[in-house]
């Protein structure tokens, strides 16, 4: 393991673990605030992906489709958690899981049906394209701009849920519903709108990807598998625990497949267990 | 001595809850612990029935320390407890509520090769305990739309029908009418012959009637203990419970 | 329980119900070829044979209230161990079929250790993340085929000389596996174990109080639970001779859940009826609407956790104009109401 | 005149699946109250009706190739002379091993059919096979890549018209040796066949002389190849060459992330065995996959009488649907088919007989002559594709490798056949 090889791997580690932040954060926050398992998050990032795909082939403008995805999800985010999530506030957890559960199916198959069963990918702009030789290491210009993205949205919900005047509320329902009710805050209200600002992120997150990687109708399996490991790991429901779990997965993924590539696949799982196992509440769980 | 608690201390984070408590509870008796809230009667409970682990302490249960042993063992012991908040089978019939806990009596108590309906024993004592409660009519009515007061003395019957020798009561009565205290009353007396109990009651008037002795606990430590009569005429207590000397 | 307190009145009327159901699918066999083609016995088939695993699901999930999210281990590992020792070993269908529940003993034993701590959501992912250890395994390890699974497998006998390769003697062994289990399980509600389960779904710490060490009920259920499910693998493995590692699959475990819930948990009954649903109503909207099929079943399952979370059972036994059907499916726990 | 009955034939299929979606209400309500079997038994239809039965992946992983190989399979059938008796029964395996057999039974025993075309993923096929082989069903696999069906667990009643493993790995070492040079470093997804890929290639590769410089497996479905690929760069000698296999999705990022952290302009070449670089992903690698090479059995778009027949009458046929390897491998079956029911005087009933037919047939397809092997597995035209860009389109340039089978005997993992081996 020289020097520069140990480098290469810790960054692209970093990386991956930038875009599982993306994906588990929204989930994390749901489940944390709301107590709901959205075993459908995964199909929302999917969603967002095939949306910005779309908007990138009619438009041609990459920007365009990062701004426009969001919102469209964001509405259908709005619209599910009215209809559906908003019935299951203060149920036990396993009924959201099960509700979502019907969800991701329903989602994965629209997509199908919409889009085909063919592979897409995102055409970047042509400044995105390529590498760079950072001190020695090849690295794509276009991961670049994901980890400093990546890092400046965390900041920004990080700021959002720890000092802003919506923050306060949000993570006192963490504790206890009531309460936060009895003090005149329409906590329902901020249920539905975090679900669309999560919703939203899950688009964000499904247009980066969906520009990293080929989109399929079977991604979303993929994504909330990567999900439920990060908060499993960083914790149910604490924002913290999704980014350190997040970045544990990420470097576990790459120093996994340079020592031991056979057992990458089982790396995963023996941290989800271990962690369930000597912390079921996960690292850093505050529920 | 049926229970002795030697120096038992609990502190969470810092806090002092119970501070070197040594109590004794003799057998056959009716021992009633007051004070005020916070004062560490319901952690006491939480610490003899093993539901939380002392710091520091030990609890002789017949000459044998029962800290460290798990609820299930310490139960087995004879030692039944009912909780502050109602604790029972709500979504159960009274009858079953009350055969679940008759069944520990039965060495078939957990077995899967036994068949309930052909049970008779439990059945049995189930009604025993059910006319003992008075909610014998009540037999097949789900627990949960019982009254508060019902619900409180079911949880009193299912800690009776496992055949305690030692009956821990943690505010029987709280939420019941004069007169279904007034049974509660006559029902811990009758059953005080047989079993030693221990009862948490914020209800002067019973603690005074039924007691034969009483603990008085402030802020996690002793006050005093003794008699109804001295312990009313103890200043100290008069102090804490009237604010005034 | 339902039937032990109102007397012999209503616990007779269920035998009765459960004899005609018995019956219809005695006589099922007779029809096939005339009344339907014979591949609806083998949709049956996959109905009675997942039929088997659902009454061990419910034991654990709608009696104890732990609903497991990865019970295709056990079916997984059921089915293996069966082909494996078919192929290498002997080719009674018992031999495979102990093996099998050895196995899944061991397995449900140590892994109930590790899941007993753990409830509700925990539970979830635990049992989740042990089955995709399972799905992992299979799929690499090239002994038991890799990603390709065991095929060729050999028809088991039942005893030397019957075969359990052709469909009706298979059928007639599986629906005797699944009365038997039926029956087991019947029995093990009516037990004081099940008394002591109901109790630890609804108020765990209560039971603590009375006496009864509850992590090693828990545990105890897990395993049984498991066995259960092990049959049902066993059976499988014969009845189609290849055995794919995605029996370890997350979807076949949450198919499971699906079963459990769209019948009703607490029944027994209700997920047998949620495993007719969904194996037949699969099949037929696959057919029909091809590739809008999991729309389909994912908007049934939908609405079915929001509008009746206790499934088909609480739909009919509210329905149901007589009491018969009612204490059939009614849920053990919840059926007195002032009567 | 012949072709518009063909085409409204394919609407009127279309149609009637409309149709019924409205009246699902009420059949799918049926079902569901009364729990009883569906629909009951479908009358016989009379007539020398020829049905054929498919078992396809309409959802899960390989749902994009499913509806091609149908319409393939249809067009073939539309321009033969039993496009009237031609009857289809097209079955969602959902890309999963026991949904596939299931279908294949239902296929058999409720619809009747005569023939089954069957599922696409290589764990599919010998579900499929396993559960057919006791009924004496004939199957016939356009896909399905599995080197055990045509090995020990091989059968008279069943046909491998694609390909296996070995037969698009072990010709490409010549061709990688004189084109490429005789160092490689071997990748491929960490499962069965991205390990067989790189096992037959490397013996052929080191019987003539070339050196694997390297090797690494990444887990299957991974789509991060950031902390493999420069292991590529690190390698003790400067490989001439990538080889090594991913499939569909997983060969997409692969491609994407080798161009994106510069191996491609560095000089490293890539070759994915099995088409990987197939027509229907090349779209979403775009430039990436440039200058890249593949194998397969099947050129689409290629020059040859036989090809541009196919591809004026599927432009007729499905107006604007672009052309790929799914649609060419249908229509080559449906070819088969045909050439066989000609053998049998177009009785599809004569299981028997086509079964002697099939055991032997050599035909012309877009995709050149083929012809059954003795282990009932073609043996197929192997072509080394190279991905150009031809005025603004993706498309390959094939050099013909030559005619391979997939050999079988003691000697290979997949042991031999009871019906024969064939030689090379």
């Amino acid at each position: 393991m020289t020097f520069s090889t140990l480098m290469t791997v810790l960054l692209y580690g970093v990386t991956i673990g930038a875009t599982y932040t993306l994906i588990a954060s929204g989930l994390s926050i749901v489940f944390g605030v709301m107590g709901v398992l959205n075993f459908a998050h995964g199909s929302f990032v999917m969603l967002g992906a095939y949306t910005g795909f779309t908007i990138v082939r009619l438009t041609g403008n990459f920007w365009l489709a990062f701004a426009i995805a969001p919102l469209i999800i964001a509405l259908l985010g709005g619209i599910v958690e009215k209809l559906m999530v908003s019935r299951l506030y203060g149920k036990d957890i396993p009924s959201t899981l099960f509700l979502t559960f019907g969800l991701s199916m329903v989602f994965s198959n629209a997509v199908l049906l919409l889009w085909g069963g063919s592979s897409y990918s995102i055409q970047l702009p042509s400044y995105f394209r390529g590498f760079i030789n950072l001190f020695g290491i090849y690295y794509p210009k276009f991961r670049l701009f994901v980890l400093i993205f990546s890092c400046v949205l965390v900041g920004v919900m990080w700021l959002f849920l720890s000092r802003s005047r919506w923050g306060l509320p949000i993570r006192a329902g963490l504790f206890d519903l009531e309460t936060v009710e009895a003090f005149g805050i329409n906590i329902y209200r901020v249920f539905s709108i975090l679900f669309i600002v999560c919703s939203a992120i899950a688009a964000v997150a499904g247009v980066i990807i969906g520009a990293m990687r080929s989109i399929n109708p079977m991604m979303d399996l993929d994504l909330i598998n990567v999900a439920l490991i990060v908060i499993v790991i960083g914790g149910l429901g604490s924002f913290k625990g999704a980014l350190i779990g997040s970045l544990i997965l990420g470097l576990a993924e790459a120093f996994g497949a340079q020592a031991a590539p056979g057992f990458a696949k089982f790396t995963t799982w023996l941290i989800m267990a271990g962690v369930l196992l000597l912390r079921p509440k996960g690292l850093f769980s505050e529920h | 001595m049926l229970l002795r608690t030697e120096n038992i201390s609990l502190n969470i984070g810092g806090l002092q809850i119970l501070r070197d408590l040594n109590l004794e509870i003799a057998e056959g008796k009716i021992t009633s612990i007051i004070g005020p809230n916070g004062a560490g009667k319901t952690t006491l409970f939480n610490v003899i029935t093993g539901r939380m682990s002392p710091t520091r302490g030990q609890v002789w249960f017949k000459d044998k320390n029962i800290v460290g042993l798990s609820p299930f063992r310490i139960a087995r012991l004879g030692i039944a407890r009912s909780f502050q908040i109602t604790n029972i089978f709500e979504r159960m019939s009274v009858f079953e509520n009350v055969c679940i806990a008759a069944q520990t009596n039965f060495p078939y108590r957990s077995s899967i090769f036994s068949q309930v309906s052909k049970d008779v024993a439990t059945s049995r004592k189930a009604e025993e305990i059910l006319e003992l409660i008075g909610l014998e009519q009540m037999k097949n009515r789900r627990a949960r739309e019982l009254s508060h007061g019902d619900q409180r003395r079911l949880e009193m019957g299912m800690s009776l029908a496992i055949e305690p020798v030692f009956l821990m009561l943690d505010e029987p009565t709280s939420g019941m009418s004069p007169a279904e205290t007034a049974a509660t009353i006559d029902l811990i007396r009758s059953v005080g012959e047989k079993v030693t109990i221990c009862l948490i009651e914020h209800k002067m008037n019973l603690v005074m009637t039924v007691s034969d002795k009483l603990i008085v606990l402030n802020l996690g430590g002793k006050i005093t203990e003794g008699s109804p009569e001295e312990v009313a005429s103890d200043e100290r207590v008069q102090k804490i419970y009237l604010g005034t000397a | 329980m339902a039937d032990s307190d109102v007397g012999g009145r209503t616990v007779s009327n269920r035998r009765l119900i459960e004899a005609a159901i018995l019956l219809v699918l005695v006589l099922l066999p007779l029809g096939s070829g005339r009344l339907f083609s014979d591949f609806y016995i083998a949709l049956t088939l996959r109905i009675l044979i997942f039929g088997i695993l659902m009454l061990g699901f419910d034991l654990l999930a709608g009696y104890c209230g732990l609903v497991s999210f990865g019970h295709a281990m056990f079916f997984g590992t059921g089915a293996y161990v069966a082909a494996l020792s078919w192929r290498y070993l002997s080719d009674s269908v018992w031999v495979g079929m102990l093996l099998g529940l050895g196995l899944n003993a061991v397995i449900g034993y140590v892994l109930g250790l590790l899941v007993v701590r753990t409830r509700t959501v925990y539970f979830i992912f635990l049992t989740f993340a042990f089955s995709q250890f399972f799905f992992v395994t299979a799929n690499s390890w090239r002994l038991i085929g890799g990603t390709d699974g065991l095929t060729g497998i050999p028809a088991p006998t039942l005893v030397p000389g019957i075969s359990l390769g052709d469909r009706i003697p298979f059928y007639y062994f599986s629906l005797g596996m699944l009365t038997i289990a039926y029956w087991v399980a019947r029995r093990i509600v009516n037990s004081h174990f099940g008394r002591v389960l109901r109790g630890i779904h609804q108020n765990e710490e209560r039971v603590k109080f009375l006496g009864y060490n509850s992590p090693l009920l828990i545990r105890r259920v897990f395993l049984i639970s498991g066995l259960f499910g092990s049959v049902s693998g066993t059976l499988m493995a014969c009845f189609q001779p290849f055995v794919p590692p995605s029996y370890y699959h997350l979807s076949l475990s949450g198919e499971f859940v699906m079963m459990g819930l769209l019948g009703g948990m607490g029944t027994l009954v209700g997920p047998l009826m949620g495993t007719a649903i969904v194996i037949f109503l699969g099949d037929f909207l696959s057919t029909w609407l091809k590739e809008a099929w999991m729309l389909c079943l994912g908007g049934l399952y939908v609405v079915c956790v929001l509008f009746s979370p206790e499934g088909l059972t609480e739909i009919i036994s509210k329905l149901s104009a007589t009491r018969l059907l009612s204490k059939l499916f009614g849920r053990g726990d919840r059926h007195t109401s002032g009567n | 005149m012949a072709k518009d009955k063909g085409e409204r034939a394919l609407k009127k299929d279309l149609m009637s699946r409309r149709d019924f979606m409205k009246t699902i209400g009420v059949a799918g309500g049926a079902a569901l109250m009364t729990g009883l079997p569906g629909p009951l038994y479908s009358a016989q239809a009379a007539g020398p009706e020829i049905r054929i039965g498919h078992v396809t992946a309409l959802s899960g992983v390989s749902s994009d190739m499913g509806p091609l190989l149908d319409k393939g399979l249809r067009l073939a059938f539309s321009l033969s002379k039993y496009k009237d008796r031609a009857k289809f029964f097209l079955e969602d395996s959902q890309s999963k091993p026991d949904v596939a057999a299931q279908k294949a039974l239902k296929l058999y025993e409720k619809d009747n059919v005569h023939l089954l075309l069957g599922p696409i993923l290589g764990n599919e096929s010998p579900a499929v096979a396993a559960v057919l082989k006791p009924k004496k069903k004939i199957l016939l696999e356009a896909y399905g890549a599995n080197a055990y069906l045509v090995g020990k667990d091989c059968s008279p009643y069943t046909f491998m018209l694609g390909h296996t493993s070995y037969n698009m790995s072990v010709p490409l070492a010549p061709w990688f040796l004189k084109t490429l040079g005789k160092k490689v470093f071997l990748v491929g997804a960490d499962y069965r066949t991205g390990r067989d890929v790189a096992l037959y290639f490397r013996e052929a590769f080191e019987k003539i002389g070339g050196k694997v410089v390297g090797e690494f497996y990444s887990p299957l479905g991974s789509s991060e190849y950031a902390p493999y690929l420069p292991q590529i760069r690190n390698a003790k000698e400067k490989p001439d060459g990538v080889f090594g296999f991913y499939i569909a999705q997983d060969c997409i990022n692969f491609v994407r992330q080798f161009e994106e952290f510069g191996l491609k302009k560095d000089g490293y070449v890539y070759v994915n065995a099995i088409g990987g670089l197939g027509i229907q992903y090349l779209d979403a690698m775009g430039e990436a996959a440039v200058g890249f090479y593949d194998s397969f059995h099947t050129v689409p778009y290629a020059d040859t009488p036989q090809n541009r027949i196919f591809m004026a009458a599927w432009q007729k046929a499905y107006p604007g649907q672009i052309i790929d390897e799914a649609c060419m491998g249908g229509f080559d079956a449906g070819t088969c088919i045909i050439k066989a029911l000609d053998a049998v005087q177009g009785d599809s009933t004569n299981t028997e007989g086509l079964v002697s037919v099939l055991h032997k047939i050599e035909y012309e397809s877009p995709r050149g002559k083929v012809r059954m092997g003795p282990n009932n597995g073609t043996i197929v035209p192997v072509y080394a594709r190279k991905v150009v860009k031809k005025d603004g389109k993706y498309r390959h340039e094939g050099t013909f490798l030559g005619y391979y089978g997939t050999p079988c005997g003691p000697q290979y993992e997949w042991g031999a056949c009871s019906l024969g081996c064939p030689s090379s």
